[in-house]
């Protein structure tokens, strides 16, 4: 956390790395007070290739990172509503201004809260239809291979990811969510039983140009089979980091 | 239709860390005139036919039972203008 | 007026309210004869709240000691018993801290906040020895599944303890969820955690170095939980000399585990500089226990002004700031010109930190207030030297007749035919006791940290410690009040064993063991006797296993009115694994693997869930416990891991055989075909709970070795039948579809709670 | 010292399980004279020295940027009596 650059992948040899992946695209991953999965994603982005970038809520600086997560957790404990404080942390200023210049983000639980109520993305996650917090292993749809952080997967692919939240039903008017369904921005969905309560089912959106992505499932833990459900989500990874090699990036 | 509103409130005298933490956050946000900010929950019931004194009796045995817990947290009862 | 020391020494006649903070008459006067005069009410408030039960284990410590005396010959504890946690060398430089803790009368006054906090408590005590946290377990147990309370109950602790723990990044990895009536007013919510730290990074909770500062940081200062340590002392300050105050204290405290895992955070980057001397977190009795500790620890003396401690309630009077349990704080001893370091790192977490003392070579804690001396105390008086009792024992009245009462065949009604097998079956896979407990689990992340290998619902939780070499341990934690109350001193083996015998079933040697002993009154000869058998047969086990006790905790006074709960030990143990990727997991999941069952099998149903489920009885003997039955088992488990040898291995305990087979089956989305040993009752044979037993999967290709291995080690063992199909088939008795066996196992708990 | 309360309630049209799983417990509790419930969120705030329109403002700014969250909630501000 005080390092600027993770040197040593903390990943377990060989565990789901995409040897074809591209090298050296730096990654930044923010660490707010009460991040949590902010590790989980550093060590994702090495495992999938890149350069993961610790990168510090208090710091204003993006230090030149190609692409960011916002990562899961509680930041300042969620108490207000989640991600509502951590939207005003100064990395978020650069953030922001960033992805609206194209920068890629992604936002995985927490970090997708924040992206909504930083209208980085539209709508809102709300408390659980249960009332309870759910961690289990989720079945989902990529329904959209056309963004930045899933291009390395076929639209419909079905995979097996993690999620756990207390408050992850995306919640949106009616003509937000058919907006988003119409444009194709609905980028992942919830199989079998959904286990928040989100409208439509969804999982996971993007921002018209594909840069932005947000959902509640976790990829980040589902890198490797010995400590998640399936190595399914390391194509969040991988993706961004092809289209990095491409030049594609943000030029949707 | 008339509206019970039922406040709970943490006891003065207990942690409120989500007030705490939106009260450190203000400052932050350039607001310097809160000095204390207390978070609890708003109730609004929908009671059937008119409130008549029963009828607040009986949302106020539903607060004491239900809507707020008594160890920790004290309520009020209202009408709604 | 404040009470001070001048003030005490000029009035030594003034009457204090001793009896109302649960001091005995000799104990008041020892207070009198350490001092040379009359404690000051704050000194009052120290002495009574350490020489509580719950902080000096009057009632305990003779027994305790057993766990000293008797520790096996071993080299891998680098810290033993009497520090916060106990370290445990797990090699390639790493050490493993771990400790279980209750919070049982907090969780039944506010079952979410209740949990919350003793998640918070268990955790800083392992945060305190120099380690980051890695894992949480929660054996649970509450009153009858279906009693209204226990709805009340049962959702709160269990939202209490994900709420909290979720929030800190821990993944929960394990715990229990029994039922019994007996914790119907009295639920036991135990917490046990996990940290993990190179050999260098221990630390130890000692005030060393005259000129030190003592800093107190975390969470301001509240009037939680005042009075609340010390059980028996329901009497509040108001009637006491001195300055406290008659406002309203909070009998709940509320957990705030951000702050808890901003002070995590800050801790582990102060320890990665190396910026403090010594640390000790606040639990029960706050900073009275903290800087006393702290400076007996070391032998030296400390200075404290008290009123420097940043409060969130001005109106506290000293006794209050000195006996508060306010939660999430830490106090550290550093050194002089390593503070403004100290003070920046706090800054960066946002944790409020303030020096509040000095290290001194006094040997005396003195405490002022506003520039006036409200302590003046030979720390170790406080801090160590409370009372002990030797409390009279009495084996209970009715425990002959209670083991008399054997749940023969003759004496409760058995099934006989395939048909009442299977019903049997259902019935029991469908009672809370035994049914899947997901609804719980579900509710804790397990993922998080993103090194946990098993969790729930496997037979031990493991979790990865070095990502390069694939070190890592496993935790279990098991109790069975049932078997105790039928044979304390077996009962608390049989909690040891199964607990043994969960972590070697996944592959890691079991290394150490920590206990929580929840009892009921120690006043009470009958449950002193309990306690005193359920000790000596934990100590005996321990030695016998050559695995020794770390550390733990007491918890007495478990009772409703008069009637005590079933007296329940609670265990874990720690074992490591190598290579945490040779695990062992329970589920069947290949066609054609042969189904082996390790150990024998006897009639053994007393305290069984059968007797308890089908026929709500208790009595007879618990099933036999063979210490060198278990170590030959739990060998041929942890060398069938390391040499790839099994494909899934679950242990038996509730419910015997068959509730093993169906958990094995669900987990693997298989069936199976059994067929019992020759000469092997049915039931005997499906629902025994004889201990040192275990089931395991072997690929056909592995059948020799496997049995080869067993034979070398003295385990009998048997082939009960293969991996196949989607029906768990019992041949000549049953068939039962693998779905049928979901819908009933899963039912239970939404059924109940929502 | 003065108080401004901001009650912040979601949006009708959103979804509100905790008002809901409140109005299904109250007939089971044998209330049932209570036909709806919303559940939402109370924040009261000391402000420093009194309670100006300007404070007002500025807790209503407050509001907007932090308490409440535009896309799914309502708020109202008042000064406590
Ligand atoms: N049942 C027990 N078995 C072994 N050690 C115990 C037991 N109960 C308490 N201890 C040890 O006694 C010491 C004091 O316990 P406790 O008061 O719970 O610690 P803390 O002060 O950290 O809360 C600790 O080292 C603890 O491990
Ligand atoms: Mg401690």
């Amino acid at each position: 956390m005080t390092g600027p650059v993770v040197t040593t992948p903390t990943v377990s040899a060989g565990a789901g790395v995409d040897r074809s992946s591209p090298v050296g695209a730096r990654i930044g991953v923010v660490t707010f007070p009460g991040s949590l999965d902010d590790r989980d994603a550093l060590r994702a982005i090495v495992a999938a290739g890149g350069t993961a970038v610790p990168l510090w809520h208090a710091d204003a600086d993006l230090h030149g990172v190609d692409a960011v997560v916002l990562p899961g957790g509680f930041s300042y404990g969620d108490y207000l509503r989640t991600g509502a404080i951590a939207r005003f942390a100064p990395v978020m200023t650069a953030v922001v201004e960033a992805a609206h210049d194209g920068l890629p983000v992604l936002g995985i639980c927490n970090g997708f809260q924040l992206l909504t109520e930083a209208h980085l993305l539209p709508g809102a996650l709300a408390r659980n239809a249960s009332l309870r917090f759910v961690c289990r292993d989720q079945r989902l749809r990529v329904e959209s291979s056309a963004t930045a952080w899933t291009s390395g997967y076929a639209a419909g692919q079905e995979i097996v990811v993690p999620v756990k939240n207390g408050e992850g039903a995306y919640v949106a008017d009616d003509a937000t969510l058919d907006a988003l369904e119409s444009e194709g921005r609905v980028v992942v969905r919830y199989l079998g039983s959904n286990p928040n309560g989100s409208y439509r089912d969804i999982a996971g959106i993007a921002n018209a140009s594909g840069t932005i992505v947000g959902l509640m499932p976790h990829p980040e833990h589902a890198i490797d089979p010995l400590t998640g459900p399936s190595r399914d989500g390391m194509g969040f990874f991988t993706s961004i980091l092809r289209r990095m090699l491409t030049g594609t990036v943000g030029a949707r | 239709m008339p509206r019970v509103v039922v406040d709970v409130m943490l006891k003065p005298e207990i942690l409120d860390p989500q007030g705490q933490a939106v009260a450190a956050a203000l400052p932050r946000l350039g607001f310097d005139g809160i000095v204390r900010v207390r978070q609890g929950k708003r109730f609004e019931l929908t009671v059937d036919g008119e409130v008549t004194d029963d009828r607040i009796a009986e949302v106020r045995r539903a607060a004491e039972t239900l809507l707020a817990n008594p160890v920790i947290e004290d309520f009020t009862v209202r009408v709604e203008p | 007026m404040t009470d001070t020391t001048e003030r005490a020494t000029a009035s030594p006649d003034l009457e204090q309210p001793y009896g109302a903070l649960g001091l005995a008459e000799d104990e008041y006067a020892r207070i009198r004869t350490i001092l040379g005069r009359r404690p000051t009410s704050s000194e009052l408030a120290m002495y009574s709240v350490m020489w509580s039960e719950h902080c000096s284990y009057k009632s305990s410590k003779v027994h305790l000691r057993q766990f000293a005396e008797k520790k096996p010959d071993t080299d891998i504890l680098l810290v033993g018993i009497g520090e916060n946690a106990g370290v445990v060398d797990i090699g390639q430089g790493y050490a493993v801290t771990f400790k279980i803790e209750s919070h049982n009368h907090p969780s039944y006054v506010e079952p979410y906040q209740g949990a919350a906090t003793g998640v918070g408590g268990i955790v800083r005590d392992i945060l305190s020895m120099g380690a980051r946290p890695v894992a949480i377990a929660d054996p649970l147990r509450f009153g009858p599944p279906e009693a209204p309370d226990t709805a009340r109950v049962l959702p709160g602790v269990v939202a209490g303890i994900g709420g909290y723990a979720n929030c800190l990044g821990l993944p929960t990895i394990g715990g229990e969820v029994v039922f019994d009536p007996s914790y119907a007013g009295n639920p036991l919510v135990n917490a046990l955690c996990v940290g993990v730290m190179r050999h260098e990074d221990i630390k130890l909770a000692k005030a060393t170095g005259p000129g030190n500062l003592v800093v107190l940081f975390g969470s301001r200062t509240g009037g939680d939980g005042i009075g609340g340590v010390s059980v028996l002392a329901s009497a509040t300050f108001s009637g006491s000399e001195g300055t406290g105050s008659t406002a309203k204290r909070p009998s709940v405290q509320v957990g705030d585990p951000f702050a808890e895992k901003l002070l995590i955070e800050c801790c582990l980057q102060l320890y990665a500089e190396d910026l403090v001397v010594g640390i000790q977190d606040l639990g029960g009795a706050g900073l009275s226990c903290a800087t006393s500790e702290l400076a007996s620890n070391a032998g030296t003396g400390m200075h404290v002004w008290l009123d420097r401690v940043p409060l969130r309630d001005a109106s506290l009077g000293c006794e209050e700031i000195l006996m508060s349990e306010s939660q999430e704080r830490m106090c550290a001893i550093v050194e002089p010109r390593r503070l403004e370091r100290f003070l920046a790192v706090a800054r960066r977490w946002d944790v409020t930190a303030t020096v509040i003392g000095e290290v001194n070579d006094t040997g005396r804690l003195t405490i002022d207030f506003h520039d006036e001396r409200i302590v003046d105390v030979p720390p170790r008086t406080v801090a160590h030297e409370g009372p002990v009792y030797q409390r009279p024992l009495h084996r209970p009245a009715g425990q002959d007749a209670l083991v008399a009462d054997e749940p023969t065949a003759h004496r409760l009604a058995r099934p006989g035919t395939g048909a009442e097998l299977r019903a049997t079956l259902l019935r029991m896979v469908s009672s809370p006791e035994l049914a899947d407990k997901s609804w719980v689990t579900d509710q804790y992340d397990r993922y998080v940290q993103g090194n946990t290998v098993l969790a729930a619902p496997e037979d031990a939780g493991v979790v990865r410690v070095d990502a390069h070499t694939g070190l890592g341990v496993a935790v279990a934690t098991d109790g069975n009040g049932r078997y105790t109350m039928l044979d304390p001193y077996a009962g608390a083996q049989l909690a040891l064993v199964e607990a043994y015998r969960n972590v070697a079933t996944t592959g890691a040697v079991p290394l150490a063991v920590t206990n929580c002993l929840n009892f009921g009154s120690p006043e009470d000869p009958e449950v002193m006797w309990q306690f005193a058998e359920a000790v000596r047969g934990l100590a005996d086990g321990c030695q016998t296993l050559g695995i020794p006790v770390t550390g733990g905790n007491v918890s007495f006074y478990n009772q409703t009115g008069t009637t005590p709960i079933l007296p329940t030990p609670v265990v874990g143990v720690l074992g490591v694994l190598d290579d945490v990727a040779r695990r062992t997991p329970v589920g069947f999941r290949h066609e054609g693997d042969m189904i082996f069952l390790l150990g024998q099998t006897r009639d053994e149903l007393g305290g069984s869930s059968w007797a308890h489920l089908e026929h709500g009885h208790l009595g007879g003997r618990p099933p036999r416990v063979d210490l060198d039955a278990e170590r030959e088992l739990a060998e041929v488990l942890v060398a069938a891991s390391r040499d790839g040898l099994v494909e899934a291995a679950h242990d038996l305990s509730n419910g015997g055989l068959a509730i093993t087979l169906v958990e094995a089956c669900l987990r693997g989305g298989t069936g199976a075909r059994i067929v019992l040993p020759e000469g092997v009752d049915p039931f005997v044979g499906l629902f025994s709970e004889s201990a040192a037993r275990a089931v395991v999967a072997v690929s056909r290709s592995e059948e020799l070795r496997r049995r080869d291995m067993c034979v070398a080690r003295g385990v009998p063992v048997a082939r009960i039948g293969v991996v196949l199909g989607s029906a768990l088939e019992v041949q000549d008795q049953f068939i039962v579809a693998v779905d049928e066996l979901r819908a009933a196992h899963q039912s239970a708990f939404p059924a109940l709670f929502g």
